[in-house]
């Protein structure tokens, strides 16, 4: 069994409009060292997966079914209190917005003592230098002095930086990043990048990155997966998804992406529509109210949902049409306007 | 160069479909967000209640005089034959019948019911009154101090830390003891209502102007605002069109929670001798008295209750009001 | 080509934020958030501005549209000096000139129908049209592809996108020469934000529009400008023909500004090596002296803390603020990566001042 | 102050002496409740609201005078006896009581030998005199009353020692010797030991005084001085060891102290009283309304109480001066239209409020006949008919508006203005309420002619009780025309009559105890034709008993508990 | 930091002034507005005998006759430097701070304030301890169990608390515990012992003054704290903090209250000060000796020196209150420190 795997992971969350199926049957699985990218675009459940994996779903309004297994311990089924101690320790999460998922009124050193003394019992002290040495770890200039600032005192890619320290305090296995770089300008952004990339690889962890910059995806990923709607549409390798990708969602954010390769006059080549509500999620295939090639699934597309299948080495991709059919449309018709000049 | 996908002319209008679908109808009339907060609040039984019963006091009020032609003696009038010459109590303990439906006060015997259905006007035209004029003030400051910011801003501030500053109640009173009786061209119950309604609601502005002054400073920083301003717009057509329909919720709601604060003021007042004079029936005189009585609980029951229903009828309408107007703060 | 006259020149241009402290709002000192910009913008153009945060776009373009007053330099549209004009003066020329929100939340009025909004332009500005101006405003909603049915509805029962429609189609209302689009798709998630590009892109060639897009992501600048202007703490380092800026970066920053940003292309991306700028930008309330960037410069010397570079044209429409530009003579045919990869990468993250 | 002699309701045998009474309904009315001679224990005495003050020179309330004799000894007193004893005049700081000339123009007393301050010094003659002389000052001590102010013959412009420094003031007050001091009168007055008997002849050393703040340190002449003296708050009386009771018959000084709290919650005293945390309600005005419903219902409560008819006439003056009451018809209207059985719920019925009262004097006082003017209907709730008849006479036949004023503080006359204002609305006479506070009440509003005329003031909730039990202690002040000035403070708000002063005059000069009281009668019975005062009732109050308190008996000359020989089981 | 302080002290003592300035402009304008002389207010402080002519001395004496903003001064320098008052046969020094004079009970107004003080400052603060806790408690527990069974209660009673006038609830409590024989526990309201004397008896006479000022306040704050506390818990950090493994209990009060807490510090301190002045309503129920009492007596006997006096004092403890909790705000928020 791999180290992390999910299977038909389902978080529903009753509201007075309806039920929300922010994810509706979520299966894949990682290994140690390996990273897997989530794209997908806002709403499609890519945060509500992240939080179930840790569990901060748990003793809230949210219904949670499926199975997480997380070198070999089945979570979903576990208890709150033992999903706790995991927490931290073995998996850890790093958020978007670093300045509010710092607590304001305590000091970055506080917080990133306070995490790893819940699970290592050592002196305060040692805590403390344990602290320095990770902001120094994560390239924080002068940590001895900047141990007691406060979160408002740092910049934004600081923030960030210290968010991680955090994070990585108790060695975790598995990484969770949730959308780490939007909040960030390019050039914090690209050292952000590479600050997590070399960390990757020193602690070998898995490591989960979630975005929905296809950019920042390609940078860091083995492996990508795509969401739409509370489901995995696509999964498959990083070139699997750049260079072969199969599903005419993927083929729209490729389209939809203004690229720093491509020239002005280039037309961008949206997806119609707006992304489905979660209460109301399209019959069938979700995708099908926006998807241009609808009309060539003979009617399966609006009433069927269509399979998550492998079409081959791992891919794996949720369409109605046929296999043959989509290489070609990606070949002949998309990958075309794709290049540039 | 046009590619497959590259439909940008015919997607957009297929999208909204997209997002009513959750509606029922497709209606072409929008829903305003004032009709999606009635929505909320009909869902709101509890802040249903509570109107109701607001309602139900304005009415009672309004029809003060009727109502109790109807049901009940005149509010003044003595009843002593119902009065025990010993005791002063009622003769039979409150004074209950058909006739006196909350029973009769000690000594004179005066109706407890017309009482209280009377005590409802002073209470209720007071409290709206007040209110009234804090809002009035509290907007038009509060909205001048956020919109024009600067020094404009500076000074309203501080007036309204200095109003903070001053201990309301005791200047109330003192101020509603020091007015001779005729004062100002007015008399009787109109001058004392009139500076009941001038105390409470000038003392409670500042209250209602942060609040706005807050709203406006936030809505100024909306682009929306910034939007108009390129298009030309001047200064009365950035404050009346775009920013008060959007004060009008929480001035809503503010005001709504500020009258039940103002029926406990003027109860407040009326409790320690400073309100409307006798023998005009209010709650917190009649609480006043009955204090002397503490034997005959009913007497002092029936306005406790009143105030309690009164206030609580308010604040749990308000609350509602809040939430469906505010989701965030559910 | 002779130069035509510029719809928009800026020359100057500055906008110091007084910081104040104390019980008489003594000033201590000023956020210099523009700082001495000049550029023209040619009827029919699209100049893109992009920066890092904090380095003056907004103010820019609400000193362009006069939503700022300028604490110094010289806006002037179509000929007239409108830097110091009073409200009531620059009414009229409003018409010419409208602004696109970067937040299609806060933008819209939410108390507002969307014919109100859209109506607003002709009732602020007096304008009477043929049909009345419910037709006028449907026709435009159409134009921005929103069904002219939606008249009576309020924003909050629109999506994101079809919210910055709505906010498009209200600049569009008057039919005005000139817009300044602040981050128009930054909010919007990417398969949106393509259709509001292409939008946009659509209502220029339409109807003869001349574009400011102000924007932080290089790539959107790139797709939709035909001039970029690169801006860095208050001031413009590098300002040039898209082409020649994406290709041939002369300006250091613009150079790491480029390398920085991700490319969704898995096959590039282990031959990529990039620069990696360390720090953040700088304060704007105490800039650098001289040549702002020397604290991040790789290739700063000391002439670069003592002299500020002049914005000076070093190729045709190109011009560069810096003591030790890049690619001066480049050849317009090199990948703008590759050109990076060969010459300008320190084997180190560069030196920076810290 | 007040008191009077037994009223007829409430005549019981005496009991036996030294016997004492049965815990009963009215037991310590004439008789001593549960006698006792042990010493030792702390009184306590609670009061709802506060002394105007405890200088003797400025204090005006009966139980103040009551209290004060236990710091203090004034030349003359009232006996410390149950009932109707206690009318009776006796020397306490004098050796005996007044002598006066023949032409009762000049009095002398003889001030008793050994007597001392608390510190130890003396008293002699010139401390008493000078108490009084200080007292004259009504600058420093405006509460007080003005009797020596208007009969002594002073200097003319004397303005007391504090302003008229150095002043001879022989003319008004002699003192021979250290033991005697001799008053000089401007007018004969044959009741001079009711002016000995007040506070004023309290003798204060001259050296100690502070003028308005030697209430704060008075220097004892009593059994008991001053410990702690928080204003405002309350005070402890401990043993005057200077004070020795071979000088002093009257007083036992049975308890070691008394402790009184003030500005204590009426309702509150009624119940520690009951529940015997507490001895005394020390301002003797009777059982809150709450307490009345509770005591009267329960048969052992009732037991502990005494319910005495007290020198004291609720009533409502009818101003002249404000038309259309100029007009006897219309005043008499009023009279006949008032609900009297309203007007004693208001003060609390029967037993708490008193007795329907059909002219001024009340019964206790000498000189009192059995008249009523004005016939309030058969069932004591007003006879509109006839009060319709007067108003026609007076030319208002559909009755006339006009404002009732009353003290703000005191509920009891909110509830007569309101029972007036129904009992008269109904024969068409509309009154407005009109409450002014109590502090200013004489002083600015209804005691100021000016102000009573210029706005209206028809009708002045009043109430007044005899400052010693005769008929110049009761009537003087509240029916000599003289006593209202302009700048306001007299409590006749509305008797003008030359007549009355003319009578008034009379009395005084007469010597004969018999014809003097029949003077008094002739003048209640004129002030009542003319229709200036609409009597309300004659007071009575519910008394409660403390738990464990001794000695315990009511005195007709304060209409309260006498406080000076109380002591505990 | 430092500069922020004297910034907020600056403005402390201005405000304070401008409170004077109005309190005693209100009281000594608004009488002659309707109507009073300088006579009339001369005459309660002369008694009931005095003559047209004593009158008019006793004006002039007491600066009735000077413009107000003369007398303002004479008030105001009394507060810093003292003053003499000349009541009559002599004249007294009233040290400073002199709060002005009561011509009717003879005495400087400040030591009847400084004595009234310990009660006032008994019932609030013992009030306050009370409420805080049960306030704070009961709306943590109920954000915390949102929507059971507990947390309706809660609201309800809370809810209540808030309807009820103060002064209903006081003779409710009294008639019940005190006067009433159901549960007669012999008048625990209205005695007041001075803690020095006997600490037992000062909590027991205060129990009930306690518990009903208590309640109302704690019913607000429940609101407030369950309400806050809603809004921290949606908080990102909050999230930061569960992911980091911590115990819940742990993450709702070193987490959640600490970032709920600081609006509550901040009213809480107001209503503190407020308090201070005198809790007029419950201090009048309860008949307690404090300064909200004596405000009302003073208020009754119209003696505008003492009203002046503890209006100021009150205002003086609002603006104290408001200063301390400005610096609060900048210990307990590092957020604020910069400015
Ligand atoms: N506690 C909750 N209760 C109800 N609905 C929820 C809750 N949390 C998330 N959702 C809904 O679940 C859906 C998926 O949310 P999620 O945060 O996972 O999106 P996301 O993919 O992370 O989007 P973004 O890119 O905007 O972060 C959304 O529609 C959201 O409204
Ligand atoms: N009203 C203001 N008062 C003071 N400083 C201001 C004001 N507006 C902007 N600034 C400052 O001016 C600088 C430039 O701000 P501006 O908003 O123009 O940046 P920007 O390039 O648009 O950034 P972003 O990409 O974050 O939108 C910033 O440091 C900002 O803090
Ligand atoms: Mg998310
Ligand atoms: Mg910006
Ligand atoms: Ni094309």
């Amino acid at each position: 069994m791999s180290f992390l795997e999910l299977k038909d992971l389902r978080v529903h969350f009753p509201t007075d409009d309806g039920l929300v199926k922010s994810v509706d049957g979520l299966s894949f699985s990682l290994e140690r060292g390996r990273t897997l990218g989530i794209v997908g675009e806002s709403g499609s459940g890519k945060s509500v997966t992240s939080l179930g994996i840790l569990g901060l779903h748990k003793g809230g309004r949210a219904k949670i079914s499926g199975e997480i297994w997380l070198d070999g311990e089945e979570l979903v089924s576990a208890s709150a209190e033992h999903v706790r101690t995991l927490r931290g320790k073995k998996m850890a999460m790093i958020f978007q917005d670093p300045l509010s998922a710092m607590h304001p009124y305590y000091t970055v050193g506080a917080q990133i003592i306070e995490a790893y003394r819940i699970h290592n019992k050592v002196t305060k002290a040692v805590a403390r230098k344990h602290a320095v040495d990770m902001l120094g770890r994560v390239g924080i200039p002068q940590p001895e002095r900047r141990v007691d600032s406060y979160p408002h005192e740092f910049s934004g890619g600081m923030r960030q930086r210290a968010m991680i320290a955090m994070a990585l305090s108790c060695d975790p296995e598995l990484l969770i990043a949730d959308e780490p770089t939007t909040a960030l300008d390019v050039t914090v952004q690209a050292q952000i990048l590479d600050l997590m990339r070399d960390l990757q690889q020193e602690f070998d962890s898995a490591l989960i990155i979630i975005t929905h910059d296809l950019g920042v995806v390609a940078e860091l990923s083995d492996d990508i997966l795509v969401m739409y709607g509370g489901k995995c549409i696509e999964y498959g390798t990083a070139e699997d998804i750049f260079e072969r990708p199969e599903h005419p969602y993927t083929w729209g954010l490729l389209g939809s992406m203004p690229r720093l390769d491509r020239d002005r006059g280039d037309r961008l080549i949206p997806i119609k529509g707006t992304p489905p509500s979660l209460i109301n999620i399209p019959s069938g295939c979700a995708f099908h109210p926006r998807c241009v090639y609808e009309d060539r699934t003979a009617g399966a597309a609006r009433t069927d949902v269509p399979e998550l299948l492998e079409t081959e080495g791992g891919h794996l991709v949720r369409c109605h049409l046929p296999v043959e059919e989509r290489r070609a449309i990606w070949e002949n018709e998309i990958k075309p306007n794709l290049e540039s000049v | 160069m046009t590619a497959p996908l590259d439909v940008s002319g015919s997607d957009a209008t297929a999208a909204p479909d997209a997002v009513v679908e959750g509606s029922p109808a497709k209606a072409i009339q929008g829903r305003s967000l004032g009709q999606i907060a009635w929505l909320r609040l009909k869902r709101d039984k509890v802040a249903l209640v509570g109107a109701g019963v607001v309602i139900f006091l304005i009415l009672v009020a309004v029809f003060a005089p009727w109502i109790v032609s109807l049901i009940g003696h005149p509010p003044n009038d003595f009843n002593q034959d119902l009065i025990s010459s010993e005791t002063l109590a009622p003769k039979d303990g409150t004074g209950i019948s058909g006739e006196h439906l909350f029973g009769v006060e000690p000594v004179n015997g005066r109706d407890i019911f017309s009482r209280v259905v009377y005590g409802a006007r002073i209470s209720l035209l007071i409290a709206f009154l007040a209110t009234l004029l804090s809002v009035a003030i509290g907007t038009v400051l509060g909205v001048v101090a956020g919109y024009f910011g600067g020094w404009v801003d500076s000074v309203i501030s501080k007036t309204m830390d200095v109003f903070l500053a001053f201990p309301i109640l005791v200047f109330a009173i003192a101020l509603a003891g020091v007015v001779p009786d005729d004062a100002f061209g007015l008399s009787g119950d109109a001058l004392r209502v009139s500076l009941l309604v001038f105390i409470i609601g000038f003392f409670n502005w500042p209250y209602i102007g942060r609040i706005m002054r807050g709203q406006t400073l936030s809505l100024r920083e909306r682009e929306f605002v910034d939007a108009a301003r390129s298009l030309g717009a001047r200064g009365p057509y950035i404050i009346f069109r775009e920013m008060l329909p959007n004060l009008v919720a929480p001035m809503l709601v503010y005001a709504t929670l500020l009258i039940p604060t103002n029926i406990l003021f003027e109860a407040a007042l009326s409790f320690l001798g400073v309100g409307v004079r006798p023998p005009t029936a209010t709650w917190g005189g009649m609480i006043s008295e009955a204090v002397r009585f503490y034997s005959i609980p009913h007497f002092m029951f029936f306005p406790g209750m009143a105030i309690f229903i009164t206030v609580l009828a308010f604040n749990l309408f308000g609350d509602g009001l809040r939430d469906a107007l505010d989701p965030r703060a559910r | 080509m002779s130069a035509p006259e510029p719809l928009l020149s800026v020359q100057g241009l500055e906008k110091h934020f007084p910081v104040t402290k104390g019980l008489f709002k003594r000033q201590v000192g000023a956020v210099r958030a523009v700082d001495g910009l000049d550029f023209d913008v040619v009827k029919g153009e699209t100049l893109g501005l992009v920066g890092e945060s904090g380095c003056g776009k907004t103010t820019t373009g609400r000193l362009i549209t006069r939503l700022l007053e300028p604490t110094g330099g010289k806006i002037v549209f179509e000929g007239t000096d409108i830097s110091h004009m009073s409200q009531g003066g620059l009414r009229p020329l409003r018409r010419d000139m409208q602004m696109i929100f970067q937040d299609p939340y806060s933008s819209l009025n939410p108390r507002h129908t969307v014919g109100a909004i859209v109506g607003a332009p002709f009732r602020i500005q007096g304008v009477k049209t043929e049909h009345g101006t419910k037709k006028a405003v449907q026709d435009i909603l159409e134009l921005v592809g929103l069904n002219p049915e939606h008249y009576n509805r309020y924003p909050h029962e629109f999506s994101g996108g079809q919210r910055q429609r709505i906010g498009i189609a209200r600049t569009l209302a008057l039919k005005p020469k000139l817009i300044i689009a602040d981050e128009p798709v930054s909010a919007l998630d990417v398969s949106i934000q393509a259709q509001v590009v292409n939008l946009l892109e659509d209502i220029q060639n339409e109807l003869d529009l001349t574009y400011v897009v102000i924007a932080h992501d290089l790539s959107v600048v790139r797709h939709i400008s035909d001039r970029v202007a690169v801006m860095y703490l208050g001031k413009i380092v590098e300002i040039a023909d898209s082409k020649s800026l994406y290709t041939s970066p002369m300006h250091p920053y613009t150079n790491a500004l480029l390398s920085a940003v991700p490319i969704p292309d898995v096959r590039r991306r282990t031959e990529r090596t990039r620069i990696r700028l360390q720090g953040d930008v700088p304060s704007p309330l105490n800039p650098p002296p001289a040549c702002r960037f020397h604290t991040r410069c790789w290739k700063a010397q000391d002439i670069c803390k003592q002299v500020e570079p002049p914005l000076s044209e070093l190729a045709t429409g190109h011009q560069v603020a810096c003591h030790f530009p890049e690619n001066a003579r480049a050849t317009q045919d090199t990948h703008p990566q590759d050109v990076v990869s060969q010459d300008a990468v320190p084997a180190e993250p560069g030196p920076a001042a810290d | 102050g007040g008191g009077g002699t037994p009223a007829t309701s409430q005549s019981g045998s005496a009991a036996p002496d030294g016997g004492g009474a049965k815990p009963e309904f009215n037991a310590a009315l004439t008789q001593v409740f549960n006698p006792s001679d042990k010493k030792g224990g702390i009184l306590k005495f609670a009061n709802a609201g506060d002394w105007d003050s405890l200088d003797p020179a400025d204090t005006y309330y009966g139980y103040s005078w009551d209290f004060v004799r236990l710091y203090g000894r004034s030349l003359v007193m009232f006996k410390p006896a149950p009932g109707k004893d206690s009318s009776q005049l006796i020397p306490d700081l004098a050796e005996s009581l007044g002598e006066p000339s023949d032409d009762a123009k000049t009095w002398t007393y003889k001030i008793r030998e050994g007597v001392k301050f608390e510190d130890g010094t003396p008293i002699t003659s010139k401390d008493v005199k000078y108490g009084v002389l200080r007292s004259l000052d009504k600058e420093v001590f405006p509460d007080g009353y003005t009797y020596f102010n208007d009969t002594l013959d002073l200097p003319k412009g004397y303005k007391g020692p504090y302003k008229s420094k150095g002043v001879n003031t022989d003319s008004a007050i002699e003192t021979p010797d250290d033991r005697t001091i001799v008053f000089h009168l401007k007018q004969a007055y044959s009741g001079f030991d009711y002016f000995a008997q007040l506070p004023a002849t309290i003798p204060v050393p001259e050296a100690k005084d502070t003028g308005a703040k030697y209430q704060e340190h008075i220097i004892s002449s009593g059994p008991y001085k001053f410990d702690k003296n928080e204003i405002g708050k309350g005070f402890n009386l401990v043993r005057n060891e200077n004070w020795d009771p071979a000088t002093d018959p009257n007083r036992k000084a049975l308890p070691d102290g008394y402790e009184v709290t003030v500005n204590v919650n009426a309702d509150d005293i009624d119940n520690r009283l009951l529940s015997g945390d507490l001895h005394v309600d020390i301002a003797g005005t009777g059982a809150q309304p709450a307490t009345l419903g509770r005591v009267l219902t329960d048969p052992t409560l009732k037991a502990g109480t005494d319910n005495p008819t007290i020198t004291r006439l609720w009533y409502t003056s009818v101003n002249g001066n404000v038309a259309p009451l100029d007009n006897i018809d219309c005043r008499k209207a009023v009279q006949y239209a008032a609900d009297k059985v309203a007007y004693q719920t208001a003060y609390g019925g029967e037993f708490s409020g008193g007795q329907i009262a059909t002219s001024l004097l009340p019964p206790g006082i000498p000189g009192h006949k059995d008249i009523n003017p004005y016939p309030s209907g058969s069932d004591g709730h007003g006879d509109p008919a006839k009060a319709k008849e007067h108003l026609t006479a007076c030319g208002q036949p559909n009755g006339f508006e006009t404002n009732i004023a009353y003290r703000a503080e005191r509920p009891k006359e909110k509830a007569a203005a309101e029972a007036l204002q129904q009992a008269l609305g109904k024969v068409g006479i509309k009154l407005t309420l009109k409450p002014f506070p109590q502090a200013d009440y004489f002083a600015l509003y209804a005691g100021k002619p000016g102000y009573a005329k210029d706005n209206k003031l028809g009708l002045v909730v009043n109430g007044w009780g005899a400052d010693w039990p005769d008929g110049y202690g009761f009537l003087q002040q509240i029916v000599d025309s003289r006593v209202i000035r302009d700048t306001g403070g007299s409590s006749n708000v509305s008797v003008r009559i030359p007549d009355v002063n003319k009578l008034l005059d009379q009395a005084s000069l007469e010597t004969d105890t018999a014809k003097r009281e029949e003077i008094w009668g002739q003048i209640d019975q004129m002030v009542m034709d003319n229709a200036f005062v609409l009597p309300g009732l004659w007071a009575k109050s519910l008394l409660i008993r403390g738990k464990g308190v001794t000695n315990v008996y009511y005195s007709d000359a304060f209409g309260m508990y006498d406080y000076l020989n109380m002591g505990l089981e | 930091m430092v500069t922020y302080i004297i910034r907020r002290l600056v403005w402390a003592v201005a405000m304070l002034a401008i409170v004077s300035m109005i309190t005693f402009g209100i009281f000594f304008l608004v009488p002659r507005l309707a109507g009073a002389t300088s006579e009339s207010l001369a005459a309660r402080y002369v008694g009931r005998t005095a003559g047209v002519e004593e009158v008019k001395i006793a004006a002039e004496r007491l600066g009735f006759n000077d413009p107000l903003i003369v007398q303002y001064g004479r008030f105001a320098k009394g507060i810093f430097v003292g003053a003499e008052y000349d009541y009559g046969p002599a004249s007294e020094y009233c040290p400073a701070p002199c709060l002005g004079y009561s011509f009717i009970s003879q005495l400087p107004v400040w030591p009847d304030l400084v004595n009234r003080l310990p009660v006032t400052f008994s019932l609030a603060l013992g009030a306050a301890v009370i409420w805080l806790i049960a306030g704070v408690a009961t709306g943590v527990l109920s954000a915390l169990r949102r929507g059971s069974v507990f947390d309706r209660a809660a609201m309800t009673v809370a809810l209540a608390g808030v309807s009820l006038p103060i002064f209903f609830t006081g003779i409710v409590s009294l008639v019940v515990f005190s006067y009433g024989r159901p549960f007669a526990v012999t008048a625990p309201g209205g005695t007041y012992t001075p803690f020095v004397s006997n600490p037992a008896l000062w909590a027991y006479g205060m129990i009930l003054p306690w518990i009903t000022l208590a309640f109302l306040y704690a019913a607000g704050y429940a609101r407030l704290t369950r309400s806050g506390m809603l809004e921290t818990m949606n908080e990102d950090y909050i999230r930061t903090a569960r992911a980091k493994g911590l115990k819940e209990r742990v993450v709702v009060t070193k987490h959640g209250l600490r970032g709920a807490l600081t609006p509550i510090v901040t009213i809480f301190g107001l209503d503190v000060g407020l308090l201070m002045g005198g809790a007029v309503l419950t201090e009048s129920t309860f008949s307690l000796p404090g300064l909200g009492k004596y405000a009302i007596d003073a208020i009754t006997n119209q003696d505008l020196p003492k009203v002046i006096g503890v209006t100021l004092l009150t205002a003086f403890f609002v603006v104290l209150a408001n200063l301390v909790v400005d610096l609060l705000y900048a210990v307990v928020d590092p957020r604020v420190r910069l400015a």
